[in-house]
């Protein structure tokens, strides 16, 4: 299978234009998508190449634009959304909550809402508190939405196309440290990473490393620097929130029987919570250690450089909390 | 009006017959204890603007409304059947027994739902119409508003971006004076409502008496050419709740005691429209009679169905929570 | 210390009106909380009793309801915003967490926002899916805000006015199925309930039931059931979920050895999760067996009553949870 | 203008100078990597509204607006010292380097903040506009608003809540013609944005030249007078942004070259005024040479001050989460 070297911004461009040729019915909307070329560029050139029909530029109303959407998709388009930030998400809670995830149910499947909701997500360059939500896990914990979160350029494109080609709503969230680095990309138009399916990003037998997006990296970083000193880490990339892929986590642990979760996201009623609860309930007779979280601090995000990093997960908080499990 | 015909101004009685009877069967079977839940949201009193905008309709043409919703399924042409069996929440109801009263819909109706969150739908409407654009079709929404939900975000963008992309949306506020217990006056700066098409350059229908389902549709018809060829069109249909707010609401007819007597003897749809065919139509009673006794059949015909109906199983609790691929 | 009988919503309008007449600053609103006596009653006679200027109906502007709660107590107004229902909120989602959640952060100290939003909350009555959350994980993940929940009028009432006399945000929610049931609420115009702290409802030996909310009457009548099997069960109702009194779990649990949660809410990255989660991180040499769940089923709402039933959880299916721990 | 006193004008003349400079500096900083972060939004361009209509109030007054709002805290007299130590996260900034650029804000001088969710701080507006009235002060609020902001269903809800509660809140949208790189034609079906005053039965106070500070300030003046009696008011400023939507975005001054052109060359607040000043009081260039001299001085004792300032430590980091009590 051939592959090029690129971004994942570039990943993700790529995934767009494909399914806009691919699908008449794909189309891009959002604010600053058109002739800004995208806030964080994943939409360029997109304008010019299909016009102003498939890639609209919207005022800043949230909440339209994603119910919008949702009606653009009962109607068998399949609208592609750009929410600029997840934080900006917060204002569409309602119109994706009780709208898109719900629709398909209450009507007992008569409609249909297939839709994608793209937006930036994490901190990291001093965007202060109200711009530095990594709040994905509270979108999926609502039943009716698949939430994805690509750590690499390939996962980027394949999970994009998978979340356009499916019948269901998707948010899609992409990090915006990762957009700029490269990575193996393959060329063929029907690469497709399934929705819900976890991926063993490495093998290890002494603990298993759960994450998903910017924490993937991190933990990636750590079992380097652990494999100095022998302690082989089991890295999992779960890539999507909403379905959630525990078997894969749970035949990992079977083998080495200890856990770390890794996520950018706040500590509590979070990511590392589910998983954990879930490890311990479902693989107790293997435990030999508490699985142990790593996330940001319980606060809201601060402006200054040193202290918003301190508030951060990283590599070395990755490698401290295996420490403790071992 | 001249060139209504006998036949559409007796198939509007019909129509805003029925659903007053509908209504009332509703009404009866909640306090029997056979229709169930917390809400529970009567079209009473407000017939003529629903039946008398979706006749401006063809059938390929779409609507959308908000929870109260029983009028306007039955105005767009969906069977009283499986109507009066979502009430229940019977497996043959418009949603299988699982959106209950606020939440009917009709996907071969182009009845896009009815939904509870207040101003929610507005931007579904918004796409609805895009998508009409996008398909090249000439194709029309018309979505219906409360009074109340005009001071909800939602609108305020929804209607925008309708604007801003000339979507072929008919916006209709149903102006029945209320929200739940509070007035006009106490929850718009602007109680003219029409008037908040200024804000987005919108074409301004005005104020129509949503009591005459003849005016209703003439405005309505106008404003959906219009939608058609050029961009959406705000409405202002002026109309009361006779019933409270949703069942739990039992001090309504004390509290408006006044009002509701005048709007009754001398607004209401029904007798209004009566009172035209009859000034017209000599003789016309007995058909009025006939259409009458039908949609007491019809309505007591569709309760039997609801209650002969089988409820949804722990199958139904669990499909289509996703689509299967 | 006399106390009467009461419903939770008259426990919750004694509180208020208390709080009113002690505090010129204390100020309701909300959509109907005035003319309407309440959309579940809890503010009647506050309008007559203190006026138009003090109990002010808004218009139905979720957005503008909590943001503007959140301006007027910036200003040293101890606003007290009524959401309806907690469902509606989720239009409020950004004004609550971005706005009253973070201010007192973001501008390091100068500001404070001491107000209460009130919500009820729960499902049960065929309200259907978007009129049917319990979503307070959601809101309790975000730092800067305190979520209490109360299971009886007297919490309800000592919950509230400790709310109300706190410098900080808090989310106050209501379960409706609780608001017509009585129990003993204390005369005293001082009783307090302080801020994230559990209460111990029933002592037991064999296992921790934690719970909140509408939970806490499933829990207790859980442990009728199985102390006739001779199960001792100790309930601890969280009453806060954040902050969160682990402390009290932990010291339970240590006695136990075995736990069950119980919640009304969605099962994923939700309460359950988060206690689940770190009681295995804390007590994990005191664990002898896994932390079990009890929530709603991972469906959104349907309307029919008897599926409705099924989706949610009761007495039967704790008593079931516990059997599965001992 | 008959009755401004000369010192008044010079005293328009500093802030709008000083904020002129501020900004540049900032944008060198910025370049030099001593301000660091995503997002730094310079008002250059927009000086006349923010002094022109600051200039209405009295101390006692309170103002609140978005993420452009270094120019804000600077006309509401906020000294540039603990501003610029901001800009840098440090302690010593007005939020203690912990809100930064887009969150300024001046307890002591009823500067409410700066704010970057857009349309975020409307409703606390509101609310501060409500805390005036409950405490029967006779205090204003002005609340300032960008033109992309007005599409926002927060612009609705907050001022029809102004409105129905005769609050003393005077809307200031500052029409620079774009929010970020959409033009208003593309995101408002009204470009007239003072019209939708309408909406909500608002007093309009219409479009002002918001280049003209003498303008603002006569404009905001009647509507500050008229909000602590009365109610609420809206007013158009028209302006622009000389520099791009924030420091990212560097494309600005090739895409908008032409208006660009025409705006600095002939719009600008700060010549403006000079031309004004010089037209009336012979041999004024000398003061204005010292008031700029002043500036400068300022802006680089700020940068000093800030540059040598402490950074928060992590007991910042955890510190104010909670009031402690
Ligand atoms: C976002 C939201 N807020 C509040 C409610 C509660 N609520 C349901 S109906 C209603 C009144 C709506 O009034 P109006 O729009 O005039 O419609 P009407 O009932 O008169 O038809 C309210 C406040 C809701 N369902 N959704
Ligand atoms: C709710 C929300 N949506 C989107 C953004 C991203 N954003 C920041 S500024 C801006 C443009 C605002 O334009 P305008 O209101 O005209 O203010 P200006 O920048 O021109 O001063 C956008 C889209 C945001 N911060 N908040
Ligand atoms: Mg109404
Ligand atoms: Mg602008």
């Amino acid at each position: 299978m051939s592959e090029k070297m690129l971004p994942m911004r570039e990943a993700l461009r790529i995934a767009l234009r494909e399914e806009m040729l691919r699908d008449e019915r794909v189309f891009v909307m959002g604010e600053e998508v058109g002739q800004w070329q995208g806030t964080h560029k994943v939409t360029r050139g997109l304008l010019e190449e299909f016009g102003a029909k498939r890639v609209r530029d919207t005022p800043i109303s949230e909440m339209a634009i994603a119910g919008a959407a949702v009606g653009a998709a009962m109607m068998g388009l399949r609208p592609v959304a750009e929410m600029m930030t997840l934080n900006f998400a917060f204002l569409a809670l309602d119109a994706i909550v009780n709208h898109a995830a719900k629709i398909h149910y209450m009507f007992d499947g008569q409609f249909r809402v297939p839709l994608v909701i793209r937006a930036a997500t994490g901190w990291g360059n001093q965007a202060t508190a109200t711009h530095s939500h990594t709040p994905e896990p509270i979108f999926a914990h609502f039943p009716g939405l698949y939430v994805g979160c690509p750590s690499n350029p390939a996962d980027a494109k394949g999970m994009l196309k998978a979340a356009i080609r499916d019948e269901n709503p998707v948010l899609f969230t992409e990090f915006i440290a990762l957009y700029p680095k490269p990575g193996p990309v393959p060329d063929d138009e029907d690469y497709i990473v399934p929705i819900g399916k976890a991926d063993v990003k490495r093998e290890g037998k002494h603990v298993t490393i759960v994450s998903f997006g910017s924490g993937v990296d991190w933990s990636l970083h750590a079992a380097d620097e652990l494999a100095k000193d022998g302690v082989e880490c089991e890295v999992i990339d779960m890539r999507w929130l909403r379905p959630l892929d525990m078997n894969t986590v749970f035949e990992s642990f079977k083998k080495t029987n200890r856990c770390v979760v890794v996520e950018e996201s706040l500590p509590m009623y979070s990511f590392g919570s589910e998983i954990a609860a879930q490890i311990q309930e479902n693989m107790f007779d293997y435990m030999d250690a508490p699985v142990k979280r790593v996330s940001a601090m319980d606060v809201p995000l601060p402006y200054a450089r040193d202290i918003e990093l301190m508030a951060l997960p990283n590599a070395d908080k990755v490698v401290a909390a295996v420490k403790e499990v071992l | 009006m001249a060139t209504l015909k006998k036949e559409t101004l007796l198939e509007w009685y019909r129509q805003m017959f029925l659903i007053r009877l509908f209504e009332t069967k509703c009404d009866d079977l909640y306090k029997e204890k056979k229709i169930t839940g917390v809400y529970l949201h009567l079209y009473s009193g407000h017939e003529a603007t629903g039946v008398g905008a979706l006749a401006a309709l063809r059938p390929s043409d779409h609507v959308i409304t908000a929870y109260r919703d029983h009028g306007i399924a039955i105005a767009k042409g969906v069977d009283p059947k499986p109507i009066m069996a979502e009430m229940m929440g019977k497996k043959t109801g418009t949603s299988g027994g699982k959106g209950g009263s606020m939440h009917l819909a009709s996907r071969e109706h182009n009845f896009w739902g009815g939904y509870a969150i207040v101003g929610g739908h507005l931007p579904l409407a918004t796409g609805i119409g895009l998508a009409c654009r996008y398909n090249e079709t000439d194709e029309v929404v018309i979505s219906f508003i409360g009074d109340g939900a005009t001071n909800n975000g939602y609108f305020h963008e929804a209607l925008n971006m309708s604007q801003i992309w000339d979507l072929p949306v008919v916006w209709i506020i149903e102006n029945n004076l209320v929200g739940m217990g509070t007035r006009i006056e106490d929850s718009s700066g602007q109680t003219e409502l029409h008037k908040r098409a200024i804000a987005y350059n919108m074409k301004d229908a005005g104020r129509v008496d949503g009591q005459d389902v003849i005016k209703v549709n003439e405005v309505v018809s106008q404003a959906v050419e219009y939608a058609r060829t050029t961009g959406p069109v705000l409405i202002e249909s002026m109309t009361y709740r006779y019933k409270g707010h949703g069942v739990s609401d039992r001090s309504y007819d004390k509290r408006l005691a006044d009002e509701l007597k005048e709007w009754l003897e001398n607004k209401d749809p029904i007798q209004l429209l009566a009172k035209t065919l009859k000034a017209k139509y000599k003789g016309i009673q007995k058909e009025l009679d006939a259409i009458e006794q039908q949609c007491a059949v019809d309505v007591e015909d569709a309760t039997q169905f609801a209650l002969n109906s089988p409820d949804p199983t722990y199958e139904d609790l669990i499909s289509n929570v996703y689509v299967q691929s």
